[in-house]
C-alpha cells in the first residue's frame, strides 16, 4: 500500500504495463527528458529508453497518426496531449481513422492506443489550457472515453484502458493531480470500461458527474446532508463512453430526481446524453426536471475569471433544493 | 560576420530510363529477368484491364462513383514492385495497381467501389492499409508502421502514397518532418498526376518539383519519370535498399498524368484541354513498356493474347463473385465497431434489428 | 419567381451578395474553374474574377485559417470544405481561433465569415463522405450553426448567415441538393437565425428534426394521419446553435410527446440536447419518453449498407405509435 | 533520358553584421540615423526590463505563468522596426519585445499573463493580432491578412511569427505553402530559440537550417544572427520592401536563444547544460548593441540612465493600473461570446447571474 496523487498513479500504471509489455510505447511533447510538463512520465526515459519513450516535435497530428500507424504494426502507443486544447490539431486523425481502422478493415487491423489529455480549469492557466471537450469524443463512434476521479481509479482505469484492444480517450482533470493522494494497492487493478460508480448511497436526489466535479459533488452531498437532512447519491460517470445507463436510471428509479454536472460547454455535452437518457428511460420517475449546472456555451475564461465560471457545490445544493421542492 | 550563400547540398536527382519509343538507357536499366519484366507487364495490363473495366461498371450502375488509374500504371506497379511480403504499404485511394502487384484480389477493388465495408478487408497475410479516404492522412500512418520497424529492429520497409494535391496537406508536412527526425525506413511515393481534382499542379505549390521538397527534412528527393516503369522501379528499389540498411527515408516524386476523370463524378473537360490530354497519351507507360519488352524478344502478340485472356477471366472471376455476394448484412456495423460491444450499444443493435425486421429489410 | 433546386438557391444566395458587397470572398477546393463538386458555385468565378473565387490546394486548416486572416482584415470569406468529413483537418482553426477571436479581443476583432459543408447519407458515396457530425460544432461555443431544408430556406439562411457578424457553419444536407425544386421570391429573404419553424402543425405528437431529416418527418406525418388519424406537430430545427427552445417546449406543452430525429451518432448528439431540454423545460408536459430516432453510435457504413442504417419515416411512424399508445 | 541531379536555385542567405564585441560590418550595415538607433535600443531595453520584472511578479503571485523573453530581444525588436503602421502583424506568445515596439501598453502585457482577456484587447489603431497560443496556428491568420491586402491592392505587409517549435506543425506547412502559391506580401519570423520547451532544434528537424525550408515552397529564406538586432532588422526590411513591391513572401530564421525558461513553471535545468547558457550570454544582443551605440557616440551612460529610469517609470505605473483594475465582471463572457446574445444564452446569462449573487461573487 502506498499513498499516492494521481500524477504519481498516472505514472504507476504506466510502469507497471511497461515492464509487463514491450510495446507499450509513449509518445509524446517533452514527456520524455523533462518528464511531462505535468510530470505524468517523469523516470520512464531513464528506465525504458528513448524507443519506447518518445519526445516528439510539436505535431499532435503527426503523434496519433504515427501511434496508428504503430498499433497496427504491434505496438501498444500511450500518446500525451500536452493539454487537451490542442488535441484539435489532430482531431482529424482521431475522428477519421483511430476510431475507424477496426471497422473499415472488418476487424483486420484495430488500434489498441491510450490517448491521454489532461483536461479542464482551476489551474490558473492561459487560453486553450482550461477547456473540456470531452463530448466530442463521446459523440465519435469507435472510441472509449473515460475520465478517472481519484489517483487509485486514474490509476486502474489507465490499466484497463492500456489493455483494451480498442482506442480510449483517456482525459485526466488536471486540477486534481495534485489535489490529494489515496492508498492504491502495491497490486494492479483494472477498472472495468464502461462502468458508472455510485461513490455515495442516497435515495432523495441523484448527483451525476466525474471527473474534477465529483469532489464538487461530494461537497455538495455533504452540505444537503448536513444542512438540510438531505441524502443525496452521487454517481461518478468515470466512463463517457460508453454509458453506464443503468446504474443511471436504477438511482433516479429511487430518488426521482437529477443533476448533472460537468466543465464543459452544456449544448451537446454529457448532461445532454444523460438527461437524454433519463428522459428516455426514467421518465416516469422523474418527479422533477432534469438539471444541468455545467460550464456555459461561452469560451472558458481566462483565469482571473474562471472561478466566478465553473460549477461548485454551491450552485449544486441550490438547484438541488429547488428540485426537491419542485 | 558576412553575408553568404548556404550550402544545404541538396542530393535531388531526376531519373528516366526507358522513353515514350521504348529506348532504354542500358547503363541506367535494372537488371531484372524475363519473368520478372513480364509479371510488371502484367500488373501493368491487370491495371488497366480493371480499371475500363470498373468505369464500364460504374456507367452501368453497376459499383458507385469509381476513381480510375488510367496512365499511372508505371508509378503504382514499378513502386510495389520494389517491396518484399514483409514490408508494408500505406496507400490513399488510387493505388490499384499497387494493390493487384502486391496480390490483392480484384474482388476488393469491386467491393470496395461497390459501396462494401469488404473492400478493405485486407486478407490476412497482406501487410497493406486499407484505402485513406482524407487526403495525405495515411501517410502518418506509414511513418508509425516504419517506426515501429526500426523499434523492433526489423529490415523491412514502407511505402507510403500520396497525390501531387496531398503534399498541400499538413498531414504531409509532419509526416515528412517525422521521417527525417527518427531516420525511418519510409519511403514517400507521390503521384504527381498533375491535378488535385481540377487544381492543376502548378498552381498547388511554388517549388519547381516536388521532389525538392525533402530538402526542408533533411534527406534526399528524387524526381523520376513516372510513366517509365524501369526508372520508377530503380529509384524505389534504390530508396528501398537505403532505408533497409538504416539510411533513413526518400522522397520519389512520379511524374505522371491522370489520363481520365479524377472519379466517375468528374468532367475533366470543365478544366483541361483535350490537347493536353493527347500529349500525355502518347507518354502511355504501358506501350512505351510493350514495344520494349517485344524489341528485347520478352513478349510477342501470342504472349499478349495470352495474358490478355488471363486478366479477361481474373476480372470476369471476381465480378461474378461480386455480384452474387450474400454476405450483406447491415448488422457488420454493429460486429465490427468494438472488440465488444458494450450495453449501451447492444441496446442500440437491438433498436436496429427490431426496425430492419418491420422494414422488411433483414430476413431472419 | 422561379422555380429551383437546393444548388440553384444557394448559387443564388452567394451571386446576390457577392453583387451586393465587394467583400464577400469564396474559398475553397475546385470551387472555381470547377465550379465546386457539387456545383453550387458554378459560373461565379466566370462574374467575379479569381481573387473573389478562389480556388485553393488541398489544405483544409489553411482555407480556414486564411479566411480567419481575411476577415479580420476586412473581407467577408465563405469557405466551402467539399464534404464536412474533411472539416475535421480544420477544426483546430474552427475551435481554436473561428469560434474565440471576438472574446479572446474583447470585440476588437471579429470573425464574420461563413463555413458552407455538404453532409449526410443517401448519395452513395464512398467513406467519410456521408457523415453527420453537426453537434461537434453545435457543442463550440462561439459558433452559429445552421441546416436549411429546402431551396427556399437555404437561400434565405444562408443569406443570414453571410450577413451575420460571427462566424456560421453552414450544415448543407447534400442529399436534398437536387431532390425537389421550390418556388424562391425574386428579391432576397433572409431567415432569422435561431429560429425554429413549425412545418406542420399538430396537437398529437411533435416530430423534430432538420436537414433532410424534415422530409422523413413529414413522410411520416402523412403517414401517421393518413393511417392512423393522428394529427403529428413537425418542427424544422433549421438552428442547432442557438437551438429555439421555445418553439420546442410550446409545441410539446401541446402534444405531451416528442420524437426527435437526425443522421449523425446519437451520444451527444442535437438530439439529445431537445432531450435535455425538454426533460428541463417541458417535463410537466411529458406524457410519454423522448424517444431518439437517429444515426447509430457506430460508423456510418459504406453505402451498399446506408439505406438500412439511415433513420427513415418507417421508424420514425412506428416509434409515435408507441409513444402515443404509452 | 539521364540521371541528373536538379537545380533548383535555391536563394539561401546567411546575414551576420554587429558581432558580440560590438563591432560591425560597415559595408552591410543599414543607415539608421541615431534616433531610431536609439528608439531600438529604448524597445530592447523595455522588454528586457519589463521581463525580469514579470519573473519577479509572478514569483510574488501577482500573475500568473509567464513566458519570458530574455535573449530573443533583437528578433523581436528588429522585426518589428520594419514595418509601418498599416503593416500588420499575426504573433505567438513569446513576442512581448514585438508588441512594445509596435506601440502597445505594457498594461496588455500584465493583463495576458494575469489571466485577463484585457491583456488580448488590442487597442484600435493598432494592427496587431493578440497572442495565439496554439503553436503555429497564426501564421495562416497572417496568410489572410497578407492576401486581403494584396485583394484589396494595398502596398502593406504582414509579418507572422513562429518559433523552431512551430515549424514542425501542421499549419506552418499550409501557411508557407499558400504564401508561395499566391505570392503574398509576408514574411514569416521564424525566432528559433533552440528549444521547444525541452525540445532541442537538432531533434525537432533533419534539416540544416529553418531557413531552407523555403525552398520547398519556392521562395527565397534568409538566416541572420538573431542576436544581431542590425541583420535582424536589415533582413526583415528587405524582405518588407520586396514584399511591398510584389515580390512575395521570405522566411527569415532568426537564430537566437532563450536565455530564460520556457515559462515560470518551467526548470530548464532538466534538459539543457548550463555551459550552453553561459555560451549564449556572451552573444547577448543587449550588451553587444549598447556596446555598438557607445562606441558610436550615440549612447552614453547619462542617456542609458535616462532610458532606464523612463522605463522603470513606464514599468511602475503599469502596474500600478493593472492592480488597480476594476474592471473585472464575470459577466464580460457573455459579452464578447456573439454580438447579439441569442435566447438561450440570455437565460444561460440568468442563471449565471443569479449564481454568483447568491455565491456572492457579484456585488450588483
Ligand atoms: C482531407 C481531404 N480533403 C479533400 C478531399 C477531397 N478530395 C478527394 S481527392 C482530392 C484531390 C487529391 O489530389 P491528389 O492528392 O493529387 O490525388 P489524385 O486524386 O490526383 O490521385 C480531393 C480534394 C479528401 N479526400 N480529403
Ligand atoms: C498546438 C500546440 N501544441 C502544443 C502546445 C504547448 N506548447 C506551448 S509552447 C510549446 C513549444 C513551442 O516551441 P517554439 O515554437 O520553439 O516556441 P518557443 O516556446 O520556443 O517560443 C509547446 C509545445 C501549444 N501551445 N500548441
Ligand atoms: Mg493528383
Ligand atoms: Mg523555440
Amino acid at each position: 500500500m502506498a499513498s499516492v496523487n494521481m500524477v504519481k498513479a498516472l505514472n504507476l500504471a504506466l510502469t507497471e504495463l511497461m515492464r509487463e509489455d514491450e510495446n507499450v510505447t509513449l509518445l509524446g511533447e517533452d514527456i520524455g527528458l523533462d518528464g511531462g510538463v505535468f510530470r505524468v512520465t517523469e523516470g520512464l526515459l531513464e528506465e525504458f529508453g528513448g524507443d519506447r519513450v518518445i519526445d516528439t516535435p510539436v505535431a499532435e497530428a503527426g503523434i496519433i497518426g504515427a501511434a496508428i500507424g504503430m498499433s497496427i504494426y504491434g505496438l501498444r502507443p500511450v500518446c500525451e496531449m500536452q493539454f487537451s486544447g490542442f488535441a484539435y490539431q489532430a482531431f482529424h486523425q482521431i475522428e477519421g481513422h483511430l476510431s475507424r481502422y477496426r471497422a473499415r478493415s472488418r476487424g483486420r487491423f484495430s488500434v489498441p492506443m491510450v490517448v491521454r489529455m489532461p483536461y479542464g480549469g482551476g489551474i490558473r492557466a492561459i487560453e486553450h489550457h482550461s477547456e473540456s471537450r470531452e463530448a466530442i469524443y463521446a459523440h465519435t463512434p469507435g472510441l472509449q472515453v473515460v475520465v478517472p476521479s481519484t489517483p487509485r481509479n486514474a490509476r486502474s482505469l489507465l490499466r484497463a484502458s492500456m489493455l483494451s484492444p480498442d482506442p480510449v480517450i483517456f482525459y485526466e482533470p488536471k486540477a486534481l493531480y495534485r489535489a490529494f493522494r489515496e492508498e492504491v494497492p502495491d497490486e494492479p487493478e483494472v477498472h472495468p470500461l464502461g462502468k458508472a460508480q455510485v461513490v455515495r448511497e442516497g435515495s432523495d436526489i441523484t448527483l451525476i458527474g466525474y471527473g474534477a466535479m465529483v469532489r464538487v459533488l461530494q461537497e455538495a452531498a455533504e452540505d444537503l446532508h448536513d444542512q438540510d437532512g438531505v441524502n443525496a447519491e452521487v454517481i461518478d460517470l468515470i466512463s463517457l463512453a460508453p454509458m453506464d445507463t443503468e446504474t443511471l436510471v436504477n438511482s433516479v428509479a429511487k430518488s426521482g430526481r437529477a443533476i448533472v454536472v460537468h466543465e464543459g460547454p452544456r449544448r451537446c455535452g454529457i448532461g445532454a446524453e444523460v438527461a437524454a437518457r433519463l428522459a428516455e428511460s426514467a421518465l416516469d420517475h422523474l418527479e422533477a426536471p432534469v438539471r444541468r449546472i455545467t460550464g456555459f456555451d461561452v469560451q472558458f475564461p481566462y483565469f482571473a475569471r474562471e472561478r466566478a465560471y465553473m460549477p461548485n457545490s454551491d450552485r449544486v445544493v441550490h438547484a438541488a433544493r429547488e428540485l426537491l421542492e419542485y | 560576420m558576412p553575408k553568404k550563400t548556404i550550402d544545404i547540398q541538396p542530393n535531388l536527382t531526376h531519373l528516366a530510363i526507358l522513353n515514350e519509343h521504348g529506348e532504354v538507357d542500358e547503363s541506367l536499366a535494372p537488371k531484372l529477368d524475363g519473368d520478372t519484366l513480364v509479371t510488371m507487364f502484367r500488373h501493368m495490363l491487370a491495371t488497366r484491364r480493371l480499371d475500363e473495366r470498373m468505369i464500364n461498371m460504374q456507367r452501368q450502375g453497376r459499383i458507385g462513383t469509381y476513381g480510375p488509374s488510367r496512365g499511372q500504371e508505371a508509378s503504382q506497379v514499378g513502386t510495389a514492385m520494389a517491396l518484399r511480403p514483409d514490408d508494408w504499404t500505406a496507400q490513399a485511394f488510387r493505388e490499384m495497381g499497387m494493390t493487384l502487384t502486391r496480390g490483392w484480389l480484384m474482388d476488393l477493388t469491386l467491393y470496395f467501389w461497390g459501396g462494401y465495408e469488404e473492400g478493405n478487408a485486407v486478407a490476412e497475410g497482406h501487410n497493406d492499409l486499407p484505402i485513406a479516404v482524407p487526403v495525405a492522412s495515411q501517410n502518418l500512418h506509414g511513418v508509425g508502421i516504419a517506426w515501429a520497424m526500426k523499434i523492433k529492429k526489423k529490415d523491412s520497409v514502407c511505402i507510403t502514397y500520396v497525390g501531387d494535391g496531398g503534399t498541400s496537406e499538413g498531414d504531409f508536412h509532419e509526416a515528412m518532418n517525422f521521417a527525417g527526425v527518427y531516420e525511418l525506413p519510409l519511403i514517400f511515393i507521390v503521384q504527381n498526376n498533375q491535378f488535385a481534382i481540377s487544381h492543376p499542379r502548378r498552381k498547388q505549390t511554388k517549388s519547381r518539383t516536388l521532389a525538392q521538397k525533402a530538402l526542408a527534412y533533411g534527406f534526399d528527393g528524387v524526381q523520376v519519370d513516372g510513366n517509365d516503369v524501369l526508372a520508377v522501379y530503380s529509384a524505389t528499389r534504390d530508396a528501398v535498399e537505403k532505408a533497409r540498411k538504416g539510411g533513413g527515408p526518400t522522397l520519389i516524386e512520379c511524374v505522371t498524368y491522370r489520363l481520365s476523370m479524377h472519379t466517375t463524378a468528374d468532367d475533366p473537360t470543365r478544366y483541361r484541354e483535350d490537347e493536353e490530354v493527347k500529349e500525355w497519351e502518347k507518354r502511355d507507360p504501358l506501350i512505351r513498356f510493350a514495344k520494349y519488352l517485344r524489341n528485347k524478344g520478352v513478349l510477342d502478340d501470342a504472349s499478349i493474347e495470352g495474358i490478355e485472356n488471363d486478366i479477361k477471366e481474373e476480372i470476369a472471376a471476381a465480378i461474378t463473385r461480386y455480384e452474387n455476394y450474400e454476405g450483406l448484412d447491415p448488422l457488420d456495423s454493429f460486429k465490427y465497431i468494438l472488440a465488444d460491444l458494450p450495453a449501451d450499444l447492444r441496446a442500440q443493435q437491438e433498436e436496429f434489428i427490431t426496425a430492419l425486421r418491420n422494414e422488411g429489410q433483414m430476413s431472419h
